[in-house]
């Protein structure tokens, strides 16, 4: 029996954090971090914005958006660094920061959206 | 007998081809997709807890790294939904669907999704 | 008979030359690679290997390098052409020759230890096409050899593209996660492992062998193994959908139907 | 000491050493080489490989093929074996997962072939020797039995008081020349095609192995016998394959007419019909280009007269989809689109009939020696091979060879005779001293480049006794020359230098056999064509030349009879019926 590898599963992760970044944060940051600043549109009420985010089933796909992009990012930082500086060889320490700050960055999200 | 010369490490290897550079920039867009998610956390965090979303998106740094970051994401979204084909090729009636089309499915529903997210947000209390 | 001469003809007043600038690398002389310019004539229809051949035959016979079909099938004359791997027998001056272009730069296939001057060291590659299992496997009874199994057009269709890999290994070279880490099974070998996982006649199973570190989940997706493919094999292609087969069969791990 | 040692790593060789893994898992077997296996020419073949399978089709149509194409030359009993062994075979393949192309239903397609009556050529598109030569390959990985030198050039068979010892070979790589001592030796090294200028063969077909045989004291057979390919792209030779006429493809002259129905080829129909004008066999496709030139009906170009092959009528559809490589090679090669254009072409040398005389088992008369495909002569294919017949040919002959040879070495478990050792020594020291380098003499391209020229002038596709025997003049004077060429690479890391220099030398005596063989043969058959001898004489000639080294060097003549079965010599008819 050969080894087990976590990649499939950090692949999967990574995967779907690309179809979600793609999908969803160019225009999330169009609104909230280039037309609204620069005044081209008004910003919504906070009232408005809190209700969005009030459903359970906002918060939480917005907890599963939050992790999936950190692992797409975790994943390509993970490899290109090593590619780019060949620092291959400390791979262990190197995944455990990287998916280790995914996996932060999700924990802080539950403790600011429950 | 060993003779053979093994070159040594190529550091600068992604510069010496147009397709490496592009994808080490292709690569990159992940760190702003790290970003935009922090980003957003800030915005959620004020919303939920009583701070002003527009003062922190309003400094001008943040609007020059958001301005950035917005190409980053769109230059992301159109290789990783063009790529997609690779991955799932699909077969009808044993003839393989051509690339461009499920290409041109997935950006439209990158339109959709967008549109929609746009939709309520922007929809007027 | 009065037949024409072609070997003359070939020598035939070039009207112009062309500089090959040519890596070298003698072991016991050179301690590492040097560049020798060489004034070759620039005809129309010679391809590079041509102009490697006139060096041979006529300018420097110690000069190796290997090639044999001239045909773009054999895979034996892979080199590195101004920066890029091609085919040298497949590669014409004719790409180059536009007034004012530089030196052609011939340097041995990038990401193989070079034994001498153009001629690099595959044995590892042959290794990692047979890690593969690159042959049809059965269970239970064979058919007698009076008859064949069916296997449609499209049944064909499904893995043919993946058996048009010369092992030419410029997709190697040009992928730089196997140029950085060797030990990355790499594009044509796991092209091969599906052109049978995929054929319907197969049933194999090469999940151990390729759901590892250092087979499909060594590929970034550079994509330039596919690009530099001068049989349109697609390997990039291969891997990620072994990637997507790998990580079904990880998350549903009773799914064994590989198709 | 190892049990069988195969000389080659094409189709014959990797199919013999299966054969053995298979047969006899107990014995050791080796695959010397000096390219990597699935480099070798096997690679380059395109069009198909023949065996009877479709409904209709008979054994027996297929040996009338195959002998009428041979001019009647062919051994039947030959024949009759490789035929009926040649499904197998061919399903073999299949079943080792041979991408052959397929109709609707799953079944195995067949196309028509050159001087085939039926449709009986396997295909896998326009590439099926690289498909059969990738299939063999990959499938000899599977046994950890099969040992493999590759890239080592094998310079000399051990023979001792009649029996085989094994080779010296030297590993391109490092240099080292060894002794590799064997039971048995199959040589599998292919064709010679390099011998002349302008030929469809890869660099690396330069009848070692017939030399090989030849130097040992075996006999070569029927080396008169070259076949000239009618289309081959001027300027390079690369192959056209005939599957472009099967699929539909006209030859038309310079005034756009089907030329070949001016020669006793039949009338020309839209669709191919077979044993039939561009259908027909290659000799005389060939020969026919010969007289259109004489004619003036040929077109000029720099790289010598040319006539055209017209596929523009089949439509982009079933060119891409039938001989796809063909519009690849065009495109590459010639600058043209087949689709939309014409393709030049021309004969060029392709084939050789000729070669290592064996029995239907590829036992040579040296025990223990034994040979298979192209390098040998069994003799299928007569005074002119039919195409699709190569590719079969090196299956079944390489598996019996395989088989024969392991039976043999299983049988006779000889202890090394010391001349094993003499022998290698001597040979050590030989190419030793070529490695020392000669800056003075002759460079070896201008040798080589002055043998080719010598006989594609004598030994063409027509020849005269004359011509002949001046060239055996120049070739004898040339093979002193090439004693002294120039060598300027002393390295020992891989010295291409020398092995183009030990090539020379295999091609000087391969080339010798075949003028000598021409010479004698005062008859025309096949694809031996003799302007002062015009007609077959089958009283004198229904018989193989068979040659031997004289111990001066040179060639020496004899004639062996033809076996014939159930096949007595006839008309050889295309076109009419
Ligand atoms: C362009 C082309 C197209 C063809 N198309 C067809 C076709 O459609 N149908 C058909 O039936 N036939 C075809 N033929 C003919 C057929 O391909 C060949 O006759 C056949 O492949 C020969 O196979 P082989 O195994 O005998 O030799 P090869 O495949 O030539 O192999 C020879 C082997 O011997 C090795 N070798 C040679 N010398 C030495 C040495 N000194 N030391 C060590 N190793 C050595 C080489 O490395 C090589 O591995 C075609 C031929 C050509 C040229
Ligand atoms: S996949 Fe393409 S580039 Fe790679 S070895 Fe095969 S033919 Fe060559
Ligand atoms: S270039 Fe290399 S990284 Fe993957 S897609 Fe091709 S193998
Ligand atoms: S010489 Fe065979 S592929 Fe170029």
């Amino acid at each position: 029996m050969r080894r087990r590898t976590p990649e499939p599963y950090l692949w999967l992760l990574f995967s779907g954090g690309g179809v979600v970044a793609a999908l969803l944060l160019p225009v999330l940051v169009l609104l909230f971090g280039v037309l609204m600043p620069l005044g081209v549109l008004d910003w919504p009420s906070a009232a408005h914005l809190a209700a969005l985010l009030d459903p359970v089933v906002v918060r939480l796909a917005v907890v599963a958006v939050v992790v999936l992009c950190l692992f797409h990012a975790a994943h390509r930082i993970r490899f290109t660094s090593e590619e780019l500086l060949g620092v291959a060889r400390f791979d262990l320490i190197i995944a455990l920061l990287c998916y280790g700050g995914a996996v932060a960055g999700g924990v802080i999200a539950v403790v600011l959206l429950f | 007998m060993t003779t053979a010369y093994r070159p040594r490490r190529d550091y600068g290897w992604f510069l010496r081809n147009r397709n490496y550079a592009v994808f080490v920039a292709r690569e990159l867009t992940s760190v702003f997709v790290a970003w935009a998610i922090v980003f957003l956390m800030v915005v959620v965090d004020a919303v939920l807890n009583g701070g002003d979303p527009a003062a922190f998106a309003g400094r001008p740094w943040v609007i020059a790294l958001n301005v950035l970051t917005l190409a980053a994401t769109a230059f992301h979204a159109v290789t990783f939904l063009n790529l997609a084909p690779k991955a799932t090729v699909i077969r009808l009636d044993g003839y393989r669907i051509p690339d461009w089309m499920i290409q041109g499915g997935n950006h439209s529903a990158w339109l959709l999704v967008s549109a929609v997210v746009a939709y309520f947000v922007l929809r007027s209390p | 008979m009065t037949e024409a001469k072609p070997q003359q003809a070939r020598q035939a007043t070039p009207k112009r030359t062309i500089t090959l600038e040519v890596s070298r690398y003698r072991p016991g002389q050179d301690e590492e690679p040097v560049f020798e310019s060489f004034e070759v004539p620039l005809m129309d229809d010679w391809a590079v290997l041509d102009g490697l051949n006139y060096i041979k035959d006529q300018l420097d016979g110690t000069l190796s390098f290997r090639w044999s079909c001239r045909m773009g099938i054999c895979g034996s004359c892979g080199m590195n052409v101004n920066g890029r791997p091609r085919l040298t027998c497949g590669t014409f001056f004719t790409e180059f020759a536009e007034p004012g272009a530089g030196p052609i730069r011939i340097e041995p296939l990038k990401g193989f230890p070079v034994i001498r001057d153009l001629v690099v060291e595959i044995d590892d590659f042959l290794d990692k096409l047979r890690h593969v299992q690159p042959w049809l496997i059965r269970e239970g009874e064979e058919l007698p050899l009076t008859s064949e199994y069916a296997q449609t057009p499209a049944q064909l269709e499904a893995y043919k593209q993946y058996s048009m890999c010369i092992n030419c290994m410029l997709c190697y070279s040009a992928c730089p996660v196997y140029v950085l880490d060797p030990d990355f099974i790499g594009p044509a070998a796991i092209a091969l492992a599906q052109r049978y996982e995929l054929d319907s006649r197969d049933m194999g199973d090469r999940f151990d062998l390729l759901n590892l570190d250092e087979a499909v989940w060594g590929c970034t997706f550079v994509g330039e193994c596919t690009r530099a493919c001068p049989k349109h094999v697609d390997p990039a292609e291969a891997i990620q959908r072994y990637k997507v087969t790998a990580a079904m069969r990880s998350i549903l791990p009773w799914s064994r139907s590989r198709r | 000491m190892i049990d069988v040692l195969i000389v080659g790593g094409g189709g014959a060789g990797l199919r013999a050493a299966i054969a053995v893994a298979e047969t006899a898992p107990e014995l050791s077997v080796a695959v010397v080489s000096k390219v990597y296996p699935m480099r070798s020419h096997t690679v380059s073949a395109e069009g198909g490989a023949a065996g009877v399978i479709g409904a209709g089709d008979t054994l027996d149509e297929h040996c009338y093929d195959t002998i009428s194409g041979g001019d009647w030359l062919c051994d039947q009993d030959a024949v009759e074996a490789f035929v009926a062994e040649a499904p197998r075979e061919l399903i073999q393949l299949e079943h080792w997962g041979c991408p052959w192309s397929r109709e609707r239903d799953g079944r195995v397609a067949v196309r028509p072939f050159g001087g085939m009556k039926r449709e009986r050529t396997w295909y896998a598109a326009d590439k099926t020797g690289f498909h059969l030569l990738h299939t063999l390959f990959q499938t000899t990985l599977k046994y950890d039995g099969i040992q493999r030198y590759d890239e080592w050039f094998v310079t000399r068979l051990i023979v001792d008081d009649g029996r085989v010892h094994g080779v010296v070979a030297v590993d391109i790589r490092t240099g080292r020349i060894e002794t590799i001592a064997a039971r048995t030796v199959i040589l599998t090294t292919g064709g010679c095609g390099r011998v002349f200028p302008f030929t469809t063969n890869a660099a690396i077909k330069t009848g070692d192995g017939m030399a090989l045989a030849y130097r040992a004291g075996a006999a070569l057979k029927d080396m008169e016998f070259v076949q000239y390919h009618p289309t081959g792209l001027p300027f390079t030779g690369i192959l056209i394959t005939e599957a472009a006429r099967a699929e539909g493809g006209w030859l038309i002259n310079k005034d756009g007419y089907r030329y070949l129905q001016d020669y006793d080829l039949g009338k020309p129909t839209p669709t191919p019909k077979l044993r039939s004008m561009e259908l027909g066999p290659r000799d005389r496709l060939s020969q026919a280009f010969v007289h259109e030139q004489q004619r003036g009906r040929t077109v000029e170009t720099p790289y010598g007269p040319v006539v055209y092959l017209d596929l523009r009528h089949l439509g982009e559809n079933k060119i891409d989809a039938r001989i796809p490589f063909v519009r690849e090679l065009c495109r590459s090669y010639q600058n043209l689109d087949p689709a939309t254009d014409l393709i030049p072409v021309r004969p060029v040398v392709h084939y050789m009939m000729g070669g290592v005389h064996t029995d239907p088992d590829g036992a040579t008369p040296i025990a223990g020696l034994y040979a298979a495909g192209e390098t040998a002569c069994v003799s299928i294919n007569g005074a002119n091979r039919l195409g699709s017949n190569s590719l079969p040919e090196i299956l079944v002959f390489g598996r019996r060879a395989g088989t024969a040879a392991a039976a043999f070495a299983r049988e006779h478990r000889q202890a090394e005779p010391p001349a094993v050792r003499s022998q290698g020594e001597d040979e050590r020291r030989q190419l030793e001293r070529a490695r020392e380098g000669n800056p003075d003499g002759e460079r070896i391209a201008d040798l080589r480049e002055e043998m080719q020229r010598t006989l594609e002038g004598a030994a063409g596709i027509y020849r005269t006794g004359a011509e002949l025997a001046k060239a055996a003049d120049t070739l004898a004077e040339l093979r002193e020359r090439a004693d002294a060429a120039r060598v300027d690479d002393t390295s020992a890391t891989f010295n291409t230098e020398l092995i183009n220099l030990l090539e020379l030398h295999t091609m000087l005596d391969v080339a010798r056999t075949i003028v000598a063989c021409a010479l004698n043969r005062r008859e025309s058959r096949g694809a031996h064509q003799r302007t002062d001898f015009a007609t077959r004489d089958d009283a004198e000639f229904l018989a193989h030349s068979l040659v031997h080294r004289a111990p001066d060097g040179a060639p020496s003549v004899g004639l062996l009879p033809v076996t014939i079965t159930r096949w007595p010599p006839g008309e050889r008819v295309y076109g009419r019926d």
